[in-house]
């Protein structure tokens, strides 16, 4: 119950500088038909990921989180924005500048019941990896490297796992073997697209212990993908907030979870199940659906969900405002001028 | 159905099948491509000058819509005498301006000149028309007197007689159409024609697709009178009813076995006597043309009966018979030898030969198997290649080919068959397309025979011409004859007698030649 | 709307390609109609007769490919086909209107009953699958596996020979004449059912077996099993729920696989002697008779775009999905 | 045509069980690696199959007659002499059928291999690329698959001068692959957005070996089936080209064999010992090459096999497996309970055996 | 091995029960190494009650769902057990797994309905959802065309759809409104027993949270009773007046909600507990349940749960234990736990400290 408590000081520094940095990420989709109409999936995303750090990224479903995060991979190509890694940008997406890219940068997706191709055996899956990035390697030390990245993952003993095809394991041993793939790459970063959704319950929160783990040993920065905005608070250092491919509220996980600045985080907070606060929940005020992202709407995307919706909410986007330590939100409630307004949502001055 | 008139006679009509698949309402007689040259209609509705009975070629023809006919000497001319008494079934009467007419649509529309006759001059003068020609016609003299007869009338309105389809054809003859459809055409008796009246009331001629479908409606009886392959006819038709009878003279055209004379193995004669000698005729007549083709047996290569009167006396009656040990002692002689029963060439080679003929030409590929089967026995090993029809054509024509059984044309006398095979003046170098003597044989004294017989006016010399060539094709074999092409008929004698037969051999019996109108009238009900 | 579009612009599209195709096709063959009908004749017309023939048929003329493929498509669309060299001087329109019909009625009725048999045994057979019905399958498995002119002539042969029980060949009753009497139209059906017979039997199995393995794998939808738990009249889940679903693929799997369909009814017009396109078609070929071969081609070609166009928007209109979809 | 590990077979056999634990799972494995020869259908359709093939190297040397032999023993119906009986030539049809098998065969399996090969190339490839060349390369498709093949066939056919087997074999292949491609192009469509293609991408690994390593293996099942498809389709052109005569028929197969037949009108001459064994070899072949297929898809599709596998269980059971009414089956029903059942229905039915009423 | 089941089912609620499973076993397959999905399950459920349904994914939540209404597809197959409908309205019934075609099929809908895991699939896409909504009335019910196409709209709005969209055809609704049609189908013959099955899995929070709203308010109008089966634990104890705790085809736990949150009595409902990372309140440190979940095909003997369970002892890998009362008997009436520590025969006659918390009453 305590041993949490360092990474909160450490959420709100921002002072080690970011491996993998992304500003004004945007990512159209170009819709197949007449005229020129594109999906805005991503529009204007800016993150940062930190050596040892976990950033988790949470949104309602089609809010443009994994395309963030193909984004990040190099699996896509940006329609705007860029992405540094230590410093430098790149824009790679094939051949060996992409390889090296890889090799700082790996992604685990979402299901690991169809990410792994049922063909292969895990031994087939690790030595790729192992032969894509450590080029030249001799044959004893990869078996070496084998076993310990299998040990890394907590499949022990290792004999026992490499020559089993996917199907003959289970969803953890298999996101695990995910796991494993990607630290043969030795990377620095890890984007985890949603990576314990498809999971057991029970089985979750193993993985994702042993991604904190593997977080605090090898001094990784992870790039975290949920929708259950608890297991952000959980796992996650930082936590984003998506709405509609935009960045609605970001900060330290904790405050992000206990002190939802923005009217979209409240209601996804207010809508999650929690045990605890049966009876107290006030019927949700949010009703409506996610706003389609061909034509979304003008300013806020969220201004025809919200309750406290303004006029200039319907005109024109906000910025990100401060709202408390390390704390942002792009909701005009938080202007500098709206005390008011703010005073009438919430009842008390933030 | 039938066109009214009672009298105790038969009110069957007769039904006439052809196997030529679907036809178009075409009933232009020039044109071989229409449904009434296909099915043989026109020949009821159109009538020749003479019937000339291709089974007895040396006679002479029957007046038909000429009364009479002069040649003058040396060929180039002939008087032709109308018919009196002859209407067109319009109501017109046919005159020798009729005739004329239409030896002059010929002559000026070479496409519909399929004889190839070179017409000079044509003019009338009472009833007789005179035709001059370009050059000698004593060959071709059936083919003038047995053009057929269109009415002026009607014709000279036609602008393009080469695109017409003629759906409404009037003629002289017994029969006039009375409905065309795809299936069946049907014809009525020509209640004023010049002959009589016909017995037959109606005649309904139906197309077959095929040879088996054209089969089946024979042994029905939903066709009585037809020409249609049918293997062993014996066993297949004729003895499956009492009434069904077959009757397949034939005329002076063969199938031979070409050989190339400038190509190995058959540039050597020897090669070609031995091929000959072990070859079995009967077994190709009875086993490749499953007894349907006749058999062709004489030395001559000249069917027998048609042939025979201008067999030379020395080949009178003599048969080529299968002689292993002969075919071995004329090949020993010229210098062949045998190795483990192979075959080897005077300068050291194993002969093998590979017959060639179209795929899908089932009676000459199993002709040819059975060849290639004889030639076994004399140790040469031989093969059966079957390309399509095209480039089958084109080998033979550039004789790039070994051995090919192929047809020659069938004429009034045996020169059509000889010159096919062996005339110089179609001898084209290998390579080169020809029309005619495939094998390339080199000849120039049966050039010059060939030539003297086409044009020679007196009949002993011609004779004697034929005898020499005959007797080059014995011994130099430039082809293998082996079969005629039968010109007979399968017919039912359920409703109608009076066809053509051995003892009464009046007339080529198909239904598809000129002599239909002859045998229409011929025919009397069955009681 | 868009998906209409698209598909007519495919329809076009092919129908370009199968009419390029088929005008510089027959031009590659060699042989030409002339000696096709000596050669035909056998000895039985004059060698002759050749030159005229050329004449007759205009091919003593030259002129460019590239020259023709306009005169060509100028034809065409005047309707144009010409003249053919088999029937000369027949145009190829008239022989192929000739023709039509009867395919039309053969082909269309066969196909069509064989297709709705087939769907309903299909549907039949996969809704009781795990039944003595599913012995039914390897009966159908053999059907779809002979060659269809080899079960032409079985047919034939017992049901035509043997025992005379259906006409052998042809399109009507010889003694009929072609008209719209009760007559010849009874003798057309008689003639055609066993034709139409065989090319059912050929095809249906095909159907069965597509349609049984789709209703399978239908049946197992959840919306199948909610039809199921709405307590729902039998007859209203099979056909309304199950069958209504599994047919799609059949359907556009009908409208693709016509072309083998039509090719399977020129081998019947064949074995049949059925005075069809199918036939025509042969013929042409083996007389090299372009002008007939390319027609014939065409109609075929044709008609089955336009049926295949017709079930596309069919399939269009009973799956709601394609409707707003590209 | 490679049995072992059918991935589409594999992926949806593991998504529709548990996943399984780590324990023992080898009794499963060994028995799905048996796979298709677990299929009695597909079996069956093998064992046929490895007859004809043995037929076909063998035939020649097996034949009794040289079947080109002409004797004089003109149509004699099956005897001892002539297991099949001859032709009108004499000749043994039995040894035209032996001699012919290869052909048959070899267009077949050449055909097939080489309409796959197009089909792969084609459909993987418009698959993988997508956009425009995706668009073309199904346009293409599309086009060969809607022009009616067999007219198409007989006039290339009639092009070549000599059509033997190889250049059949080529001219239906070249029409034939439209269908596999389309599916193929589907498949890879499909393949192409799974998670491990993803995955795989994101781990750094090349896209050559994407595709060959990671989608193709993918993609056996539909390309041994589409295989197999053109196969049939190949052996039938073929037979219908050589028996309608637009075929050399120099080099026998069955197809010559009932040209033949029907040139000689051996229907009319009721020799049917001459093209029904033809006729029914075909058939054997083509219904063999069915019931692989069947055991492909019933293997590929889960949904199609479950019941095929356990026909026989059901039925001794008296379970009537279907959609929307679960059978309730309690053991074999004893004496008390038989007699429970016939109170309120005919317990002869499987239905009411199943309901218990 | 397996201890026998006690031969009157334990209660667990309080209330005059609609539904009730007695020994229901099923199988998936035919032959002798068929998968043993459920095995003598007993769950009883009270009029107007909702009772949720969790466990881990493949435990048999579904299957238990479908067996009861028999819509089980194949392999599935019924091996034992009944399944007693009482209506609370004019008490009309009988055993499910007893009735012919004819009288199942008019039992279906009218008395119990059920929304299916995974709406996508779940209506015919070929249909307008008018249409949808609609045959299942006319099934039922005498009702002229326009009474019933009135009655699917009202259906409609209950969900909160316009009626509007009763010529949609199911693609051109989003996900939610999808599950809300399915629903809104469920209660169109106003029936006793509705079976939700994941209705939101496949939703967001947010789209969860609406749609288990619309639950509660019609559930409180209608006063239908409730089956609710997810996997998310944390949901049900928000949702459901009962919970019924499943493990690899058992169920291992059956109590009230508060209780189950209070005070777990089975290891595994303890674990499952811990897996779930809370929003509000303390950061903890979970750690889940190690192992992996159960393989149907290779179940462990005994306790079907001891490979992974912390506190199992000797007698866990033979004795299979049934549901029975817990350690506690009669100050937990209402509640009953599958598992040996809970037995005084071979349990060790005390309670590890996660699983000992006091009964509240
Ligand atoms: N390749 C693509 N082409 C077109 N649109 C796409 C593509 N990929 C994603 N989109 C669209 O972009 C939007 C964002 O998708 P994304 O997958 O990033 O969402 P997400 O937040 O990951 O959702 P989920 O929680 O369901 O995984 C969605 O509206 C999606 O439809
Ligand atoms: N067709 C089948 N054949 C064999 N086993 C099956 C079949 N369908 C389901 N099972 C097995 O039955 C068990 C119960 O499945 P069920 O679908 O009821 O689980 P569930 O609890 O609903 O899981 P989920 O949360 O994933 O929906 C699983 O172990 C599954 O593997
Ligand atoms: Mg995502
Ligand atoms: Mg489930």
């Amino acid at each position: 119950m305590s041993t949490l408590h360092e990474a909160d000081d450490v959420s709100r520094g921002t002072t080690s500088p970011a491996v993998l940095k992304a500003v004004g990420l945007t990512k159209h989709f170009p819709v197949r038909g007449p005229g020129n109409r594109v999906v805005h999936a991503v529009e204007g995303v800016d993150l940062e990921l930190q050596q040892g750090r976990v950033v988790a990224l949470v949104g309602e479903s089609g809010s443009g989180k994994s395309t963030v995060a193909r984004l990040l991979a190099q699996l896509l190509t940006l329609t705007k924005g860029e992405i540094t890694l230590d410093g430098t940008r790149v824009d790679a997406h094939f051949g060996r500048k992409f390889r090296r890219y890889c090799r700082n940068v790996q992604m685990i997706l979402q299901d690991p019941f169809a990410s792994l191709n049922p063909i292969h055996r895990v031994r087939y899956v690790l030595t790729r990896s192992i032969k894509i990035h450590h080029p030249g390697i001799r044959r004893d030390e990869r078996e070496q490297l084998l076993g310990e990245l299998l040990t890394r993952v907590d499949l022990t003993p290792p004999e026992r796992y490499l020559e089993k095809f996917p199907h003959e394991l289970s969803g953890g041993q298999r996101q695990r073997v995910a796991i494993a793939r990607a630290l043969g790459a030795n990377p620095r970063v890890l984007l985890a697209d949603e990576p314990v959704s498809m999971l057991d319950v029970s089985i979750r929160i193993g993985v994702l212990n042993l991604l904190r783990d593997l977080k605090d040993r090898l001094n990784l920065a992870i790039l975290y993908i949920t929708h259950d905005i608890a297991s952000a608070r959980y796992f996650a250092d930082r936590t984003v907030v998506m709405y509609a491919g935009q960045v609605v509220e970001r900060g330290p996980s904790e405050d992000v979870t206990q002190r939802p600045a923005h009217p979209y985080t409240q209601l996804l907070i207010a809508s999650a199940p929690d045990a605890d606060l049966l009876g107290e929940r006030a019927e949700g005020e949010a009703r409506g659906e996610p706003p389609s992202l061909i034509s979304p709407p003008s300013g806020c995307r969220f201004h025809p969900r919200c309750p406290f919706a303004m006029e200039r909410c319907v005109t024109t986007a906000p910025p990100i405002f401060q709202v408390g330590e390390g704390q942002e939100a792009a909701c005009w409630l938080y202007a500098e001028d709206a005390t008011e307004e703010r005073r009438a949502a919430f009842g008390v001055s933030a | 159905s039938s066109s009214g008139s009672s009298g105790g006679g038969s009110e069957h009509p007769l039904t006439i099948g052809m196997p030529n698949g679907p036809q178009t309402n075409n009933s232009n007689p020039f044109m071989a491509t229409s449904a009434a040259s296909s099915l043989g209609y026109a020949w009821v509705i159109y009538e020749p000058l003479t019937q000339w009975n291709p089974t007895q070629p040396a006679k002479d023809p029957k007046p038909w819509l000429a009364k009479s006919w002069k040649w003058n000497d040396d060929f180039t001319s002939v008087a032709i005498t109308a018919r009196d008494g002859v209407k067109w079934s319009d109501g017109k009467p046919f005159t020798a301006k009729d005739i004329a007419y239409t030896l002059k649509l010929i002559k000026d529309t070479p496409a519909l000149n399929g004889n190839a006759i070179p017409y000079k001059d044509i003019s009338v003068s009472g009833d007789t028309v005179t035709a001059t020609f370009d050059s000698s016609q004593l060959l071709n003299q059936t083919k003038v007197l047995g053009t057929w007869i269109v009415p002026e009338h009607i014709w000279s309105k036609i602008s393009d007689p080469t695109k017409n389809t003629n759906q409404k054809p009037v003629g002289t003859g017994p029969y006039t159409l009375k409905t065309w459809s795809q299936q069946v055409v049907t014809l009525e008796r020509n209640n004023s024609y010049w002959g009589g009246k016909p017995p037959v009331p109606e005649l309904r001629y139906t197309s077959y697709t095929d040879n088996n479908a054209q089969l089946t409606a024979l042994l029905s009886g939903a066709s009585q009178w037809s020409y249609v392959f049918i293997p062993d006819i014996e066993k297949t038709y004729v003895s499956k009813s009492k009434t069904n009878n077959s009757y397949q003279p034939t005329g002076l055209g063969i199938d031979a076995l070409f050989l190339n004379t400038q190509k190995a193995p058959f540039n050597n004669v020897a090669m070609r006597q031995a091929a000959n000698m072990v070859i079995d005729r009967e077994a190709v007549h009875t086993q490749g043309y499953s007894g349907f083709k006749g058999l062709v047996d004489t030395v001559t290569g000249l069917p027998s009966p048609a042939g025979d009167a201008f067999t030379a006396p020395e080949y009178k009656g003599k048969k080529a018979t299968v002689d292993v040990a002969g075919a071995k002692k004329v090949l020993t002689e010229a210098g062949y030898t045998w190795k483990s029963d192979k075959l080897i060439d005077p300068s050291g080679n194993p002969v093998k030969v590979t017959f060639i003929d179209p795929a899908g030409w089932s009676d000459y590929l199993a002709s040819l198997q059975i060849m290639s089967d004889n030639l076994a026995k004399i140790g040469v090993e031989s093969s059966v290649e079957t390309p399509t029809v095209d480039s089958w054509t084109t080998a033979v024509g550039a004789g790039d080919f070994q051995a090919t059984l192929h047809w020659t044309n069938t004429g009034a006398t045996p020169w059509d068959i000889y010159s096919n095979i062996m005339d110089g003046t179609q001898l084209k170098p290998l390579g080169e397309a020809a029309s005619w003597n495939f094998g390339r044989f080199d000849s120039p004294q049966a050039t010059t025979l060939l030539a003297d017989y086409a044009v020679n006016p007196d009949a002993s010399a011609r004779q004697d011409d034929l005898n020499k060539i005959e007797k080059i094709f014995v011994e130099q074999v430039p082809a293998i004859p082996m079969a005629a092409g039968p010109l007979g008929a399968e017919f039912s004698t359920k409703y109608w007698t009076g066809w053509p037969t051995k003892d009464n051999p009046y007339a080529a019996s198909q239904p598809t030649q000129a002599s239909a109108p002859m045998i229409l009238m011929n025919l009397k009900p069955v009681k | 709307m868009k998906y209409f579009l698209r598909r007519v612009a495919f329809y076009l599209f092919t129908a370009w390609a199968a009419i390029t195709l088929n005008f510089f096709i027959p031009r590659m063959l060699p042989g030409d109609p002339v000696h096709s009908l000596i050669n035909k004749f056998q000895g039985r017309l004059s060698t002759d007769a050749i030159k005229s023939l050329y004449v007759l048929f205009g091919l003593d003329k030259h002129t460019t490919i590239w020259q023709d493929y306009i005169t060509y498509w100028q034809n065409l669309l005047h309707g144009d086909l010409g003249i053919s060299f088999t029937y000369f001087p027949t145009p190829v329109s008239e022989i192929l209107a000739q023709a039509l019909p009867w395919t039309l009625a053969l082909v269309g009725f066969s196909t069509i009953i064989g297709f709705v048999l087939g769907t309903l045994a299909g549907i039949g057979l996969g809704w009781r699958r795990g039944t003595w019905a599913d012995n039914l399958l390897p009966i159908a498995n053999f059907f779809s596996a002979i060659p269809y002119f080899w079960l032409g002539l079985i047919a034939i042969s017992a049901l035509a020979v043997t025992v005379q029980v259906f006409p052998a060949s042809g399109g009507y009753d010889p003694a009929t004449v072609p008209g719209w009497s009760w007559e010849f139209i009874s003798g057309a059906i008689y003639h055609g059912t066993l034709p139409a017979l065989t090319i059912i039997i050929s095809s249906i199995s095909g159907w069965i077996l597509g349609m049984r393995n789709m209703m399978v794998t239908v049946s197992s939808e959840d919306y199948v099993t909610v039809a199921q738990a709405k307590g729902l009249p039998e007859r209203k889940v099979m056909f309304g729920y199950a069958a209504r679903n599994a047919v799609l693929p059949s359907i556009s799997g009908f409208a693709l696989s016509l072309g083998f369909i039509v090719g399977g009814t020129l081998v019947a017009e064949m074995v049949f002697s059925y005075p069809g396109i199918g036939y025509m078609l042969f013929q042409a070929i083996g007389s090299k008779d372009y002008p007939l071969m390319q027609g014939a081609f065409l109609v075929v070609t044709i008609s089955v775009l336009v049926a295949s166009m017709i079930a596309d928007f069919v399939y269009a209109f009973l799956d709601p999905r394609t409707r707003v979809e590209g | 045509m490679s049995v072992q590990a059918d991935p589409i077979a594999l992926t949806d056999a593991a998504s529709a069980t548990v996943q399984p634990g780590g324990g023992s799972t080898g009794v499963r494995r060994k028995r799905r690696s048996l796979g298709l020869l677990r299929n009695r259908k597909a079996l069956i359709g093998l064992i046929i199959l490895a007859v004809f093939l043995v037929l076909a190297v063998i035939g020649p040397w097996i034949a009794p007659y040289d079947p080109n032999a002409v004797t004089r023993l003109s149509l004699e119906p099956p005897s001892a002499a002539h297991w099949l009986g001859t032709t009108n030539t004499g000749q043994d049809i039995l040894s035209q059928l032996l001699v012919g098998t290869r052909g048959v065969m070899v267009v077949g399996l050449l055909a097939g291999i080489l309409a796959t090969f197009i089909s792969v190339v084609v459909g993987v490839t418009a698959g993988f690329v997508g956009g425009l060349g995706d668009e073309l390369l199904s346009l293409l498709s599309n086009v060969f698959l809607i022009i009616p093949a067999l007219p198409l066939i007989i006039i290339v056919a009639a092009l070549v001068p000599s059509a033997g087997g190889l250049t059949i074999a080529l001219i239906i292949a070249a029409t034939g692959w439209a269908w596999g491609s389309r599916v193929l192009r589907a498949q890879t469509l499909s393949l192409r957005k799974r998670d491990f293609v993803e995955a795989a991408r994101a781990n750094g690994e090349p896209m050559w070996r994407i595709i060959f390593f990671e989608i193709m293996p993918n993609l056996t099942a539909i390309i041994a089936s589409g295989f197999i498809g053109t196969a049939i389709f190949a052996i039938l052109s073929e037979v219908t080209l050589a028996f309608i005569g637009v075929t050399s028929i120099s080099a026998w197969n069955w197809g010559t064999v009932l040209f033949w037949a029907q040139s000689s009108q051996a229907l009319v001459l009721g020799a049917w010992w001459w093209f029904v064994p033809a006729g029914l070899c075909i058939a054997a072949v083509g219904t063999a090459l069915t019931l692989i297929n069947f055991g492909i898809d019933e293997f590929v599709n889960p949904r199609l096999r479950n019941t095929a596998a356990s026909a026989g269980i059901l039925r001794k059971k008296r379970i009537r497996a279907r959609i929307g009414f679960t059978p309730v089956y309690r053991g074999a029903p004893s004496a008390a309970e038989t007699r429970d059942a016939l109170t309120t229905a005919d317990a002869l039915t499987p239905t009411d055996q199943e309901v218990g009423a | 091995m397996t201890i026998t089941e006690p031969t009157i089912t334990r209660t667990a609620t309080t209330k005059k029960p609609v539904l009730e499973i007695r020994d229901l076993s099923v199988d998936y397959g035919y032959d002798d190494d068929a998968v043993h999905a459920l095995k003598n399950v007993n769950l009883t459920l009270g009029a107007g009650e909702i009772l949720g349904l969790a466990g881990e994914s493949g435990c048999g939540k579904s299957t238990l769902a479908y067996a009861a209404t028999r819509l089980l597809p194949p392999p599935g197959v019924i091996t034992g057990g009944e399944v007693l409908f009482t209506s609370s309205r004019d008490g009309h019934g009988g055993d499910l797994l007893r009735m012919s075609d004819r009288e199942l099929r008019a039992q279906r809908w009218r008395d119990t309905a059920i929304v299916f895991q995974g709406s996508m699939n779940s209506l015919n896409p070929v249909y307008k959802i008018g249409k949808q909504l609609m045959d299942g009335i006319r099934a039922h019910e005498k009702m002229p065309a326009h009474a019933m196409r009135a009655r699917a709209a009202d259906l409609l709005s209950m969900v909160g759809i316009s009626k509007d969209r009763l010529d949609s055809y199911p693609h051109q609704l989003s996900g939610g409104m999808r599950q809300r049609v399915m629903i809104a189908m469920a209660l169109a013959l106003e029936p006793e027993v509705v079976i939700m099955d994941e209705p939101t899995t496949a939703l967001d929070v947010v789209m969860q949270r609406q749609i288990v709203e619309q639950i509660m308010d019609l559930k409180r109008d209608l006063g239908f009773s409730v089956i609710f089966i997810t996997h998310d634990v944390s949901l049900l104890l928000e949702l459901a007046d009962r919970i019924a705790i499943m493990y690899a085809g058992n169920i291992v736990e059956d109590a009230a909600s508060s209780e189950v949150y209070h005070q777990p009595r089975h290891p595994y409902t303890a674990g499952l507990l811990h897996s779930f990372p809370p929003l509000h309140g303390p950061r903890r440190e979970l750690g889940g349940i190690p192992g992996s979940p159960p393989d149907l095909m290779a179940l462990p003997s005994g306790c079907n749960f001891h490979p992974r369970c912390p506190f199992a002892f000797d007698a866990c890998p033979k004795i299979d234990p049934a549901l029975g009362p817990t350690l506690y008997g009669d100050a937990e009436p209402h509640r009953s736990v599958a598992c040996l520590l809970h037995d005084p025969a071979v349990g060790p006659g005390r309670l590890p400290d996660e699983l000992a918390a006091r009964p509240a009453g």
